[in-house]
């Protein structure tokens, strides 16, 4: 795995790389970088399942993160790549051309993130929503609790409790004595 | 059971050449010439698996098109894992694949495990396995009995599905729930085996294989299963890459991958999984192969029930789970399901709720990519033993 | 026809296409159902009393629960000995079992049918999420209340409820029929206007297939 | 005897027929209960189900066509019972048989079907056309070897009277068409699998593929109507076929008994296979059974028989 990582950072520039598990490494490349990187590791090296194409908002950063996780059946290792591109306007390019189901994954991160993958087909299209007139929903900044309350009729009665405070009372009444339970880290 | 099924090696492009004009890889249907119909199959249809739809351009018989969509089960698990706490989220979990629930609570709470390199206790690990390889029974014996009824064969339904809910009892005995478990919690697993467990596990084994040998005379063997199975829906190897294909369906066109061998979670690096693959890649091979797997799924059962440690701690040493705070960091746990690899991805920002899980389910692409590309050419008629034989579970797609 | 009853149809057309763009009007159905009450007492009774040991359940699984339908239908706990059967078509089904919460996708379909469901028809509400959420009473994507879109005679509570509970909720229904309080279709009639714009306050695309099922 | 007399007689026979139809099929359910391992339906279930669909407030029409589809339907059924004798030498069982009724009932046995093809058409969904084209393809397919066994049984006896049939072979169970011609029996007893549409046959309803075919739209009293029909017209096949090949029957006990069983053969299949592709029906049909039924008429013409 070190002289892939290795072999790759010969070709391009690799932003960051870490071992999470013996058997799942992750590396972070340039945005434009992106598409030569995979096509050598599916071409080249043998990554060529790809198990998901995903994305993490980080809205403090104003950055999407985007994870492509590829699989090697012969060393049997897990290799996530991942890119930072900017959060408004994003925009990524389609590897719907390496990999046939690739455009399922954009179709569903244009829908839920906002996304765009300029040439992926049928990207356009609803995947999951239907009539969606508010920000994509996926997205940190949008309050799925304050859409629900002001969409759907909620019936009266329904209470809401902060867990902790709540089991604190009503169910560990020798909480502080429980052993299970360590004081230490609240 | 030698591999019965012969069919000739179909490539996984489509055979339009009937059809015709093509315009960038897709057939230009026109409605208005009355050579074709329109036909919505779901979601309100007995033959599609799940909540789905499928489009179809069909003439006469024969479908020419198939458009598929999804979306009737969204529940937005991933939007709401990330208001809930890491504890609260189990509840949810479970209720992404409703036949084989587990394989989601594994999948969660190796993920926070591993990010907070969290070692969980044998006896726990033991469990775990007992009640993942359960599970696979349970689907597995539902996955039966839709195959059958798929192809008007009402009665093998009937029977597997209800030596399912003996296996669910076995379940409710084990977790206290039925359908949905919620056994497996981070650091370990809830409960231990109530008194007199492993008999009855045992009897219901015996049980369910005499079952399995009436479903084996009744519906593998049978003349017409086999020739409405064989030859339908040929997974090439090459397209097994190509579209992400996973579990039987990858296995059952040669592909030599379980997760369960070549990357062992929980015990299965030590118990013995024996590598089950056909070359076909037909249908009825991979009803063959899932089959087969049933078996192994009883032996590995009765194995692990011999090999549970009878004492010993079922929990590790946790923190106060009710305000857990998880180190940043990201992860991707993934299991073998029924269907296929089943993974979550989960990314902590170091709160006490995760900044974003992602289900990958293993019916992803089966059930839109691949189920668009072979349901061409085949007659209406098949659709639904295909949607079925591909084995695909809409909820683990939309989430 | 008279000029009247054009005038009254046109009325009618008006009422519950009201708020949609125009090309979205002729996939609603945008006749008021008409009310049609019991014709004689005692007749009713004899009616009822069929109508209850002959439910005929239209076979659409909406939700997770209806994983629970499955063992209900097969030989551990066989419905069929109660009189209930699955029906693949809402044509000629009685009883719509709505399976756990209705994403809002899902809740278009359920209404199409529901209202291609001929009366007197009966909605069993299956699981709390069609009660008030249940655990995704924050989702963006599933309703709370269903009895806001399509009247309800019998919820039954639980995540998911077991096939005895489903069982017992059958015989609730049962029992709301003999004794002729099942008019979830009249009731549909009298509050169509409400119930109308309740469904368009939360389903913004009326577009669907001439024949989805 | 008057014609009102016979009116009379044909409406009780009706009757008879009907309630017997409906309760075999209840029976018949139970039975697949039980290969299910249930308890299965009452009985009496198919009348509630009758009474249920006919009890709909509302019911929802397409036009005129649709209307008359079920009145098909129904009329075929009526056509068919009432030219067969039930019972032989029974007056109130009789019915309207005459001369060259064997050709009246073939056409009503088929008739029905296309007049349901028109009504189902006008319901406007696509599964109708595709179920009743299903439907028309299988029909005319098993047409074939019923026809042959038919011919056959008409060359034997000399006769295309149904009643100087039964009459032929009156005098032990030697004499049945079962023993003396049995090539047409078997090709009739095939064709008689898919004229009952259970597995693997059923391609017509096939609630999996096109749930459920012809009748798709069909709700409230014009299914109450198809329902009694399918009561009627179970009766009046099994009552042909008994006629035909078994013998026919001299008292209601027997008559109740014979068409039992023979309903029993089409049964025992439905339960334990599943369903055919449509082509795989068609051929299945046009190969074999037809084939039987060409060397029936080849065994009674040149060989003579056993008779």
């Amino acid at each position: 795995m070190e002289q892939l990582v290795k072999r790759i950072n010969g070709m391009i520039h690799l932003k960051a790389y870490n071992r999470q598990r013996d058997d799942l490494f992750f590396i972070t490349v340039e945005k434009s970088q992106l598409e030569l990187v995979l096509s050598h590791l599916k071409n080249n090296e043998g990554f060529t399942h790809l198990a998901f194409l995903q994305a993490v908002d980080f809205l403090e950063d104003s950055k999407f993160q985007l994870t492509y996780m590829l699989y090697n059946y012969d060393i049997r290792v897990n290799l996530g790549v991942k890119v930072l591109i900017a959060r408004d306007k994003a925009e990524m390019t389609s590897i719907h051309k390496l990999w046939a189901h690739a455009w399922q994954y954009q179709r569903e991160l244009h829908e839920l993130f906002g996304i765009n993958f300029p040439g992926s087909p049928r990207v356009e299209e609803s995947f999951v929503l239907e009539g969606w007139e508010e920000m994509p929903p996926m997205r940190r900044d949008f309050d799925t609790k304050e859409y629900s309350e002001r969409t759907f009729y909620q019936r009266p009665g329904r209470s809401t409790n902060d867990p902790k405070e709540y089991m604190k009372e009503k169910m560990y009444k020798n909480y502080a004595a429980s052993p299970r339970i360590r004081r230490d880290d609240e | 059971m030698s591999n019965l099924s012969e069919s000739k090696y179909r490539g996984y492009e489509a055979d339009r050449s009937k059809y015709p004009r093509m315009e960038n890889g897709k057939p230009v249907i026109d409605l208005e010439s009355h050579m074709y119909t329109k036909l919505w199959q779901g979601p309100q249809h007995p033959g599609v698996t799940g909540n789905m739809a499928v489009e179809l351009i069909v003439n006469g018989d024969e479908i020419v098109d198939a458009k598929t969509h999804m979306g009737y089960l969204h529940r937005a698990f991933e939007k709401l894992m990330e208001r809930r706490r890491y504890i609260q989220c189990f509840p949810l979990v479970c209720r992404i694949c409703v036949p084989e629930p587990d394989t989601n609570e594994y999948c969660v709470s190796a993920a926070m495990e591993d990010l907070a390199g969290i070692q969980v206790p044998e006896r726990a690990l033991w469990l775990r396995t007992l009640n993942l390889e359960m599970s696979r029974i349970g689907s597995y014996l539902m996955w039966l009995g839709g195959q059958a009824g798929s192809l008007g064969m009402g009665a093998i339904g009937q029977w597997t599905i209800g030596m399912r809910d003996f296996w669910l009892d076995l379940f409710e005995e084990m977790t206290g729930g039925r359908v949905y478990h919620m056994y497996m919690i981070p650091g370990g697993v809830r409960k231990t085996l109530p008194e007199g467990f492993r008999d009855r596990a045992r009897e219901l084994i015996v049980t369910t294989r005499k079952l399995l040998y009436d479903v084996e005379n009744t519906f593998l063997s049978n003349a017409i299963i086999k020739s409405r199975l064989q030859g339908l829906g040929v997974i090439s190897p090459e397209m097994v890459d190509e579209y992400g294909i996973v579990g039987p369906n990858a296995r059952a066109s040669g592909m030599e991958h379980d997760i369960r061998i070549n990357n062992p979670y929980v015990k299965y690096g030590e118990l013995d999984v024996k590598m089950l693959t056909s070359t076909v890649g037909d249908a009825y091979a991979r009803a063959e192969l899932r089959y087969r797997d049933l078996h192994q799924s009883l032996d590995l059962v009765t194995e692990i029930l011999n090999r549970i440690p009878q004492d010993g701690p079922i929990q590790a040493d946790m923190p106060n789970l009710l305000n857990w705070k998880i180190p940043a960091g990201q992860t991707y746990v993934k299991a073998e399901s029924t269907r296929g690899e089943h993974g979550f991805y989960m990314v902590s920002d170091g709160s006490d709720k995760p900044r974003r899980v992602f289900a990958r389910g293993a019916s992803y692409t089966h059930a839109i990519s691949v189920l668009e590309e072979l349901a061409v050419n085949i007659s209406i008629s098949d659709l639904a033993g295909l949607m079925v034989s591909l084995h695909t579970c809409p909820p683990e797609i939309e989430r | 026809m008279n000029r009247k009853h054009i005038d009254e149809i046109e009325k009618q057309m008006k009422l519950a296409n009201e708020g949609l763009p125009e090309e979205e009007r002729k996939f609603f159905a945008d006749v008021i159902p008409t009310r049609v009450d019991p014709f004689n007492k005692y007749w009713e009774q004899f009616l009822n009393w069929a109508r209850s040991r002959s439910l005929w359940m239209l076979a659409f699984g909406t939700g997770c629960g209806s994983t629970e339908l499955r063992p209900l239908m097969t030989s551990r706990f066989d419905m069929a000995r109660f009189g209930i059967f699955p029906r693949p078509t809402p044509r000629q089904a009685s009883v719509f079992v709505v399976g756990g919460y209705a994403s809002i996708k899902t809740i278009k379909r359920i209404i199409r049918s529901y209202e291609q469901m001929q009366g007197p028809k009966y909605v069993i509400a299956l699981g709390s999420c069609t009660i008030n959420g249940g655990m995704y009473y924050d989702s963006y994507n599933t309703i709370n209340r269903l009895d806001y879109y399509i009247p309800v005679d019998v919820y039954i509570a639980g995540c998911m409820p077991r096939p005895e509970a489903l069982i017992a909720g059958f015989n609730r229904l049962k029992e709301k029929i003999v004794a002729g309080e099942c008019e979830g279709m009249n009731e549909y009639t009298d509050k169509f206007d409400w119930f109308k714009k309740n469904q368009k306050e939360i389903i913004k695309d009326w577009n669907m297939p001439d024949y989805n099922w | 005897m008057s014609i009102w007399t016979k009116v009379l007689y044909a409406f009780v026979s009706v009757s008879v027929a009907t309630v017997y139809g409906l309760t075999l099929s209840g029976i018949v359910r139970k039975l697949y209960a039980r290969v299910h391992g249930r308890f299965g339906p009452p009985v009496w279930q198919p009348f509630l189900d009758i009474i249920q669909t006919y009890s709909r407030r509302v019911a929802v029409s397409h036009g005129n066509m649709f209307f008359l589809g079920p009145v098909f339907r129904l009329a075929g059924g009526l056509g068919t019972y009432l030219f067969i004798p039930v019972i032989f030498g029974s007056a109130l069982f009789s019915n309207f048989s005459m001369a060259g009724d064997l050709l009246l009932v073939m056409y009503f046995v088929f008739f029905g079907q296309l007049g349901m093809a028109l009504g189902a058409g006008q319901g406007g969904h696509p599964y109708s056309p595709l179920g009743i084209a299903r439907g028309l393809s299988q029909m005319s397919a098993f047409e074939v070897p019923f026809s042959l066994a038919v011919i056959a049984v008409a060359i034997q006896y000399n006769s295309l009277n149904i009643t100087s049939i039964v009459a032929a072979q009156q005098g032990g169970f030697m004499h049945w068409t079962l023993l003396t011609n049995p090539l047409a029996v078997i090709a009739a007893m095939i064709s008689m699998l898919g004229m009952n549409m259970h597995a693997p046959f059923s391609i017509v309803l096939a609630p999996q593929e096109i749930p459920i075919g012809p009748p798709v739209e069909m709700n409230s009293s014009f299914l109450s109507l198809l329902q009694t029909n399918r009561g009627l017209f179970a009766a009046a096949k099994l009552v042909l076929f008994m006629n035909l090949f078994f013998g026919g029957a001299t008292t209601l006990v027997e008559m109740i008994l014979k068409t039992f069983f023979i309903y029993m053969f089409s049964v025992f299949v439905g339960a334990a296979y599943p369903r055919f592709r449509p082509e795989q029906s068609f051929r299945f049909f046009l190969k074999w059974p037809a084939f039987i039924g060409v060397l029936s008429i080849i065994y009674i013409t040149y060989l003579g028989g056993a008779s």
